[in-house]
């Protein structure tokens, strides 16, 4: 039992910690040894994520690499990490994003250098932690803790509109995840009888599920059927559809699902490169992750009630968001509208509630980190270059800058979901799964119209950045990457063609989650193939001590004794 | 009509009247006045009760030191007849009405309450209400308590002079 | 012998005064002494309770309360005076700043 | 004599060795065009154009061993791969294949990287891989002067692997790779010139309108999948043994090979004919999954007509045409490999692969006919008018495409992929030849601007004669033979129920015959005969060098020989006896299960009898009668003409024509306008205004006007608030009260 078998995911999470204490001991006017410490940190952190990630047993159980200590007993709280297939993808990802975003920041952050990195390396960190947490409350933290240095990253090295953009983005955010809190709280006290509650992911899902395979069975059942129920059950019935907005509503902000996805677009043009990559290369898919894992799972009945409405959402969604790139005279803007329209196919493909729609769910969040992360980054370039995003700006770049063409035409490839790069497989299969899912075949037709928007508006956008004669004079003399930022992009082009001709090695990883998050989204299915108890059940590791669950001198009276 | 009951009425009364005194006086000197001579009559009072200690306590801290501070500042910031009373704002008039609403609530309350034997309690020890047992509780089960005190004295006075005083 | 009604009584109505001069009366130092007879009558209404269960309880409290009126009464004083530097008055009408 | 069959009959690596190295066939231009683009730059013209034309050499080498390893009968024992589908018994003749594996799965879901060459594949795989590589070694010299040539080349190869993926792809998901993929190649190679920003708008229009038909191709496959789950879960024993095999082996081909295998789609549609029994049929219900409450053959429909679309978008059919036209931006050697010779012939392979799911829907059959017939005719009408040589040509394509589809959908899957070919080289000639012509006249596409070249540029003026005599269909060249056989099948074959079509569509194909002759006689006259025209560009055109000549020449060569597949040399098999041409023959093993289908669900007569002499004199005749008409107009009438007013109804005609119809304009108005506009509007008005200003500023504006509001109650005055506490207090307290008295 080695030190990593039990805390390589404490090494992960918080190795970039370690190196923000570094950087903080350094004098700020030392901006090389600043970047080179950030770097460093977030290089090493890449190695242990996917050391990680390779430690991962597809074939072991759900959750892997756990660790968990008492913390906050009395609140049935507990320190407690773990990742299935889907946390450990995206682990992989943010750790793969970590060093590339330093890169692309040498030049492009000058003042403040310090605080920066600083910023880069906290955030780093609760992403990490987000993803691996396995207690709800401790989920909760660092999803919120996450706002704080993208909201630094926003306002203080945003673009002239900086601040409007940063406190819309907080606040919009905030809107939501505190109703998120608030439904936390109620499920803690819903979960269970005083001495059995706990806010651990495990105990409050395998609390929860009986209910809700009586409430499921009621619901499918005849008119009033509900009525007759018990105990958490009743309570389920009564509250749960509230509590599963109050998640939804947080996760759809974060999504962003139409409509609330209008902090987006300027959150994405205000933010630096770094900003934008990661908020699009990782924070958006909080929103899908915490469906997936928490909203709804945890309540499927309710989930299955408002999944046709969820559903019209991503697929307007998709439409609408390409329709929008479609309006816009600004690039940056016009890719933060892709990832609404992207985003929404992940979504879609966790609602058609079929394995191929969920695993190329799955697979679409990874490759939206990628290929739009990979975008926002060569635009970076650009900006550092003219500082400006207009497209009418530019016009005729590929005359000047063939290699950087070469790259970002690659990127707008995969973006459109050609075969033969990662998009394709990720679109395919959501369309797929939405169309063997019980939606009506209108979702996937719909949904498949995004398919000749998104070619419509990147080809659009490429045409009027690159192609044709050169119309500004001050574009006659951009210089073409050099090989800092020739060295930040390969990697996102390798992985391009790497995850689309053989995605297998991590669909593999994502396939048992995959099952899993189908089995317990469809104990809300009336009719649907129902899994076994001990599949649906959160098998975690339960605590040394079993002081986990909280003491009486919690409220005796859960809300189920209110009716 | 026991003597006990009488004392009692004398005492109650005169301290009813005097607090009358005390809030309805024009200029804060009488007020005082009225007040000291209201504390008097509770510490008669908290005799018959058989708490004869903070009787005492009563007249030293309250008719003693405190009344005395009132008069200093009184004299200090030399009001004399100057107080006047304010224009009677609806404010002032709801929280009028509503003390004696609350009077009237509380009359109501105790006049129907039964669990309150009508005979005083059992015959408690003779140490009852002496120095002796206060001294020994104080000091013993609420020590806490009681350094806190002394510790809040302290700050007062520090306070009290940081506050008052016009430049340190 | 006196029922203990009748003490509860007279802390009440002492209580209720003291609550009358605290929301009438308009100058600072009256509301203090309003104050302190409110303070009085709690301390009656622990005295008699004390002395209906016949234990020292009771004292002990009124013994507090009585050191944290002091202790109240010497900082609002001196607030008072503080007050009374600053504005030349001590009514309660004129000490109205910390609004919107 | 017999040593020769001999030696044609045993192939030089046997197929069970070479199969595993199928792969190497697309994989060679994909390395070429990695080293090209990468490393272009700095190896020189004279390395890339090495580095490009040998990795097609060697992939041109691979496919003819591969084709012929697929004839391959040494030892009298015919190649033959099991059929992964089928029963142990059940093989696939005249086939080889190998499995890479999973590209991938989800849920019992699989794409496997599989690869199979039989006759139909074998054969495109030659005429991509040799036209190819002509195709490269002509552009060697026709991008002489241009700096691009690197990524050319990259691009070109891009492109042939990609086609080469189509065509060997053994499951629908991985043809659909190389279908986006020789799109994404198009994509570049027509805005090749990428600082012509109109060029690159063309390539973005063919891209764009692609998409289109994929868009459709995907749900296409989408039904087909969910029409697959539905077959194995109704189906029962008679089913699967109609289908020649058993639910246990079908279960295990779809778990190995997944769902879109073109060899398990073929077991489905030979077990879905009413003829054969069983549970399901084509009038069956489905009865569980989405798609719950169609038929079968209601879905098989809906699914043909949406790969109808898709075949639409790439193969330029109505509705989808527009894009080829334009397409004609890139250099002329993109626009002969590419917009002639394999990538637009993307969707008849299509059709032909899965010919035996499409005979299952006669609706389907026709109106792919009918949009092939009218796309023809159109296309032909609109190469009347046009001056831009290459435009013409572009159009006849289209035309020429258009005759294709009516082969494939009255059934005439051999004579369609005949003329595919045949169409492949002459096609090919006449865009290099234009190519050359362009080349020699300084890039002048005018015709009215040519003329006269037949001296000065002798090969390319005699090999684009042979091209246009095939094409015009003309007796001893493979055009006439190719386009007949495909008329002569439309007219002989009759949909079940729709008889009427193959009598409209026969009709259409005359007039369309007539046409072709027409248009093409003109362009040849116009550009080779006659007197140089005084506005020419440069005053003495000069003949192309050899690598550019050669290829016309060879390209030529094969348009005359390649009539020999249609000659009826081969014994019938089977029942009637007879002869039957050596290319249907030569198909047979690929098209037998449609052949099955079409006689047990008898959706499709199929006839079976060899064009007789008066059916080859009348298309003769008719297209006699069209070049004669071209060559009375161009030679004598306009020439007399000249300097005299041209009625107003013919400026007009003419007008349309050159104007295409004004097909266009017409969607810029009805569709583009329209999009764009709403995009605008839900931009300005959805989002900014009513989601961004109206809600979320909103609820922020209200939240602050808000708080203004109850700052008003902080008067600052103690007492009041002591007042109020009292109020509370006392409230409290006469409710306990109340509590306690009630």
């Amino acid at each position: 039992m080695s030190f990593f078998d039990t805390h390589l995911l404490n090494v992960v999470i918080y190795l970039p910690l370690v190196f923000a204490a570094l950087v903080l001991m350094l004098p700020s006017t030392e901006h090389g040894q600043v970047r080179a410490i950030t770097f460093v940190g977030m290089l090493l952190d890449l190695v242990f994520g996917v050391w990680a990630y390779f430690r991962f047993e597809p074939s072991g159980a759900e959750f892997q690499m756990e660790f968990r200590v008492p913390w906050f007993q009395q609140f049935g709280m507990s320190y407690h990490l773990g990742v299935d297939g889907l946390a450990v993808s995206l682990l992989l990802l943010t750790v793969f994003l970590g060093p590339l975003v330093v890169l692309a920041s040498t030049t492009y952050i000058t003042h403040r250098i310090k605080e920066f990195h600083l910023a880069l390396l906290v955030l780093q960190t609760t992403m990490l932690g987000a993803l691996a947490s396995m207690d709800v409350l401790l989920f909760y933290i660092f999803f919120e803790a996450m706002l704080i240095p993208m909201y630094l990253m926003v306002g203080v090295w945003g673009a002239e509109d900086r601040r409007m953009a940063a406190v819309k983005f907080f606040l919009y955010t905030l809107v939501g995840s505190l109703l998120m809190l608030v439904a936390i709280v109620a499920l803690y006290f819903v979960s269970g009888a005083p001495g059995t509650r706990s806010f651990d992911y495990g105990t409050l899902y395998n609390n929860l599920l009986g209910a809700n395979q009586q409430l499921a069975a009621c619901a499918s059942g005849p008119e009033g059927a509900c009525a007759s129920l018990t105990g958490l059950a009743a309570t389920l019935h009564t509250y749960g559809p509230w509590m599963f907005a109050a998640f939804a509503l947080a996760f759809a902000i974060k999504v962003p699902m139409w409509p609330v996805h209008t902090w987006l677009p300027d959150a994405h043009v205000q933010a630096p490169v770094a900003g934008s990559m990661i908020l699009a290369g990782v924070m958006l898919k909080m929103g899908t992750y915490g469906f997936w894992r928490f909203a709804i799972p945890l309540f499927p009945v309710a989930a299955q009630a408002a999944r046709p409405f969820l559903a019209v959402l991503a697929v307007i969604g998709i439409v609408y968001g390409a329709l929008m790139c479609l309006a816009q005279r600004d690039i940056k803007k016009l890719i933060a509208y892709s990832s609404v329209s992207h985003l929404g196919y992940c979504m879609l493909g966790l609602l058609a509630v079929t394995s191929e729609g969920a695993t190329g769910s799955a697979y679409q969040m990874l490759n939206h980190g990628v290929s739009t992360g990979a975008l926002f980054l060569l635009f970076g370039f650009l900006y550092e270059r003219r500082h400006t995003r207009l497209m009418s700006d530019y016009g005729g770049i590929a005359k000047v800058m063939p290699v950087f063409t070469a790259a970002f035409v690659i990127i707008t490839f995969s973006s459109v979901a050609v075969p033969g790069t990662n998009g394709f497989i990720g679109e395919f299969l959501v369309l797929m799964g939405t169309f063997k899912s019980t939606l009506p075949l209108g979702f996937g037709a719909f949904a498949t119209l995004g398919v000749i928007l998104g070619a419509a508006y990147m080809l659009w956008m490429v045409q009027k950045v690159f192609f044709g004669g050169i119309t500004h004079r001050e574009n006659q003399h951009l210089r073409d990457m050099n090989l800092r930022e020739m060295l930040t992009t390969a990697p996102f082009i390798v992985l391009v063609a790497v995850m689309g001709l053989m995605p297998q090695p991590f669909l593999d990883r994502i396939a048992p989650s995959t099952d899993r998050y189908v089995a317990r989204a469809s104990v809300g299915a009336p009719g649907a193939p129902q899994a076994k108890n001990d599949q649906l059940r959160v098998e975690v590791m339960s605590l040394p001590s079993t002081a986990a669950a909280a003491r009486p001198s919690v409220p005796a009276a859960p809300l189920a004794a209110r009716e | 009509m026991n003597i006990e009951l009488a004392l009692f009425g004398v005492f109650a009364v005169m301290t009813l009247v005097s607090a009358g005194l005390v809030i309805t006086a024009r200029s804060p000197i009488n007020s005082a006045m009225a007040l000291v001579s209201t504390f008097f009559f509770l510490a008669g009072i908290y005799v018959l009760l058989w708490a004869h200690t903070v009787a005492v306590m009563q007249v030293l801290v309250y008719a003693g030191a405190i009344m005395v501070l009132f008069l200093f500042v009184i004299m200090l910031l030399n009001l004399g007849d100057a107080a006047h009373r304010g224009r009677p704002t609806v404010t002032r008039i709801l929280g009028g009405a509503s003390a004696f609403g609350l009077l009237a609530v509380l009359a109501v309350t105790l006049g129907r309450t039964q669990a309150l034997p009508a005979e005083m309690g059992p015959q408690a020890q003779a140490t009852f209400g002496t120095m002796a047992a206060i001294g020994q509780s104080i000091f013993t089960s609420w020590l806490l308590p009681f350094e806190a005190v002394s510790l809040l004295l302290l700050v007062a006075m520090v306070g009290a002079v940081v506050v008052a005083k016009s430049r340190i | 012998m006196v029922p203990i009604t009748y003490y509860l009584l007279l802390a009440a109505a002492l209580f209720c005064m003291g609550m009358f001069g605290v929301l009438v009366r308009t100058n600072a130092l009256v509301v203090f002494m309003c104050v302190e007879l409110m303070l009085n009558a709690v301390n009656l209404t622990f005295l008699a309770f004390s002395r209906m269960h016949g234990d020292g309880i009771g004292h002990v409290s009124a013994f507090f309360v009585i050191a944290v009126a002091a202790a109240e009464a010497a900082i609002g004083l001196a607030i008072v005076i503080a007050v009374f530097r600053s504005r030349g008055s001590v009514n309660v009408d004129d000490i109205r700043t910390m609004k919107h | 004599m017999d040593g020769i069959v001999e030696f044609f009959r045993t192939a030089p690596i046997p197929p069970e060795v070479f199969s595993p190295s199928l792969g190497l066939i697309i994989l060679l231009p994909l390395l070429g065009a990695f080293v090209c683009g990468v490393f272009g730059k700095w190896l020189g013209r004279a390395n890339v154009h090495l580095v490009a034309c040998s990795a097609i050499a060697g992939a041109f080498v691979l496919s003819l061993m591969a084709f012929w390893a697929t004839s391959d009968a040494a030892g009298g024992r015919v190649v033959s791969m099991p059929n992964p589908f089928g029963l142990d018994r059940d093989v696939v003749r005249y086939a080889i294949a190998h499995d890479y594996g999973t590209w991938f799965a989800a849920g019992d879901f699989r794409v496997n990287f599989g690869l199979l060459v039989d006759h139909l594949s074998g054969i495109l795989l030659l005429v991509i891989t040799g036209v190819g590589f002509l195709i490269h070694l002509y552009s060697t010299s026709y991008m002489e002067h241009d700096d691009g040539y690197w990524r050319f080349f990259a691009y070109l190869n891009l492109f042939v692997a990609a086609m080469l993926t189509l065509v060997m792809a053994d499951n629908l998901v991985l043809l659909f790779v190389g279908w986006e993929g020789v799109g994404m190649a198009s994509y570049l190679l027509i805005g090749f010139w990428y600082t012509d920003s109109a060029k690159a708008w063309a390539g973005r229009k063919a891209f764009v309108t692609n998409r289109i038909g994929d868009f459709a191709f995907l749900i296409g496959t989408f039904l087909l999948i969910l029409t697959v789950s539905a077959f194995n879960r109704q189906a029962d024993v008679r089913d699967y043994a109609a289908a020649g095999t058993a639910k246990a082996r079908y279960e295990q081909g779809l778990s190995e090979r997944g769902p879109v295998t073109f060899k398990g789609l073929e077991k489905m549609a030979l077990a879905l004919p009413e003829g054969v029994g069983g549970a399901v049929s084509l009038s069956t219900p489905i009865e569980a999954g989405p798609l719950s409450g169609y038929t079968f053959g209601g879905v098989m429909t809906a699914t043909m007509l949406l790969f109808l679309l898709g075949a639409a978008g790439k193969s330029a059919q109505l509705p989808l045409y527009v894009w080829l036209p334009d397409a004609m931006a890139g250099p002329t050697p993109v626009s002969a490999l590419i917009h002639a010779a394999t990538m637009v012939t993307a969707g008849v392979y299509l059709f032909c692969r899965m010919s035996s799911l499409l005979v299952l829907s006669p609706t389907a059959m026709a109106t792919i006919a009918i949009v092939g017939a009218l796309t023809s005719l159109l296309a032909a009408l609109i190469a009347f008018a046009q001056d831009d040589i290459k435009k013409v040509l572009a159009y006849s394509t289209v035309s020429q495409l258009g005759i294709m589809f009516m082969g494939v959908g009255m059934g005439v899957f051999w004579a369609a992929a005949l003329h595919l070919v045949t169409h492949a080289c002459f096609k090919a000639c006449l865009f290099l030849g234009a190519g050359s012509v362009m080349h020699g006249n300084g890039d002048e596409t005018d015709i009215k601007k040519l003329g006269g070249l037949w001296k000065e540029m002798k090969w390319t003026h005699a090999t684009f004669l042979v091209s246009t005599l095939a094409i015009t269909g003309i007796i001893p060249l493979s055009g006439f033979f190719s386009k007949d056989a495909v008329f002569h099948g439309v007219h002989h074959n009759h949909l079940h129920e729709l008889h009427w079509v193959s009598g409209l569509v026969y009709a259409l194909g005359l007039v369309i015959t007539a046409c072709t002759a027409f248009y093409m006689s003109r362009v040849y006259l116009l550009t080779f005969t006659g007197r140089r025209s005084p506005e020419a560009r440069v005053a003495h055109a000069h003949e192309s060098a050899w690598h550019m000549t050669l290829p016309l020449v060879i390209l030529a060569f094969l348009s005359i020989v390649t009539l020999v597949y249609a000659l009826p040399l081969m014994p019938r098999s089977g029942s009637g006896g007879g002869f039957q041409p050596l290319f249907e023959n030569f198909l047979s093993p690929v098209l037998r299960p449609a052949e099955a289908v079409a006689r047990t669900a008898k959706t499709v007569v199929l006839d079976s009898s060899v064009p007789a002499f008066l059916d080859y004199l009348i298309a003769w005749l008719v297209a006699l009668s069209g070049g004669a008409t071209a060559a009375f107009l161009y030679l004598k009438f306009f020439p007399a003409q000249v300097g005299k007013p041209v009625p107003a109804f013919a400026r007009a005609v003419r007008r349309t024509a050159q104007n295409k119809f004004y097909v266009d304009e017409l969607y810029e108005f009805i569709l583009i306008r329209p999009v764009k506009f709403m995009a605008f509007i839900l931009f300005r008005v959805v989002d900014a205004l009513v989601i961004d200003t109206v809600l979320v500023r909103g609820t922020a504006y209200v939240t602050e006007k808000v708080g203004f509001g109850l700052r008003r109650l902080q008067t600052g005055d103690a007492q009041a608030y002591a007042a109020i506490m009292a109020l509370a207090i006392l409230g409290g307290a006469v409710y306990a009260l109340l509590q306690v008295l009630s």
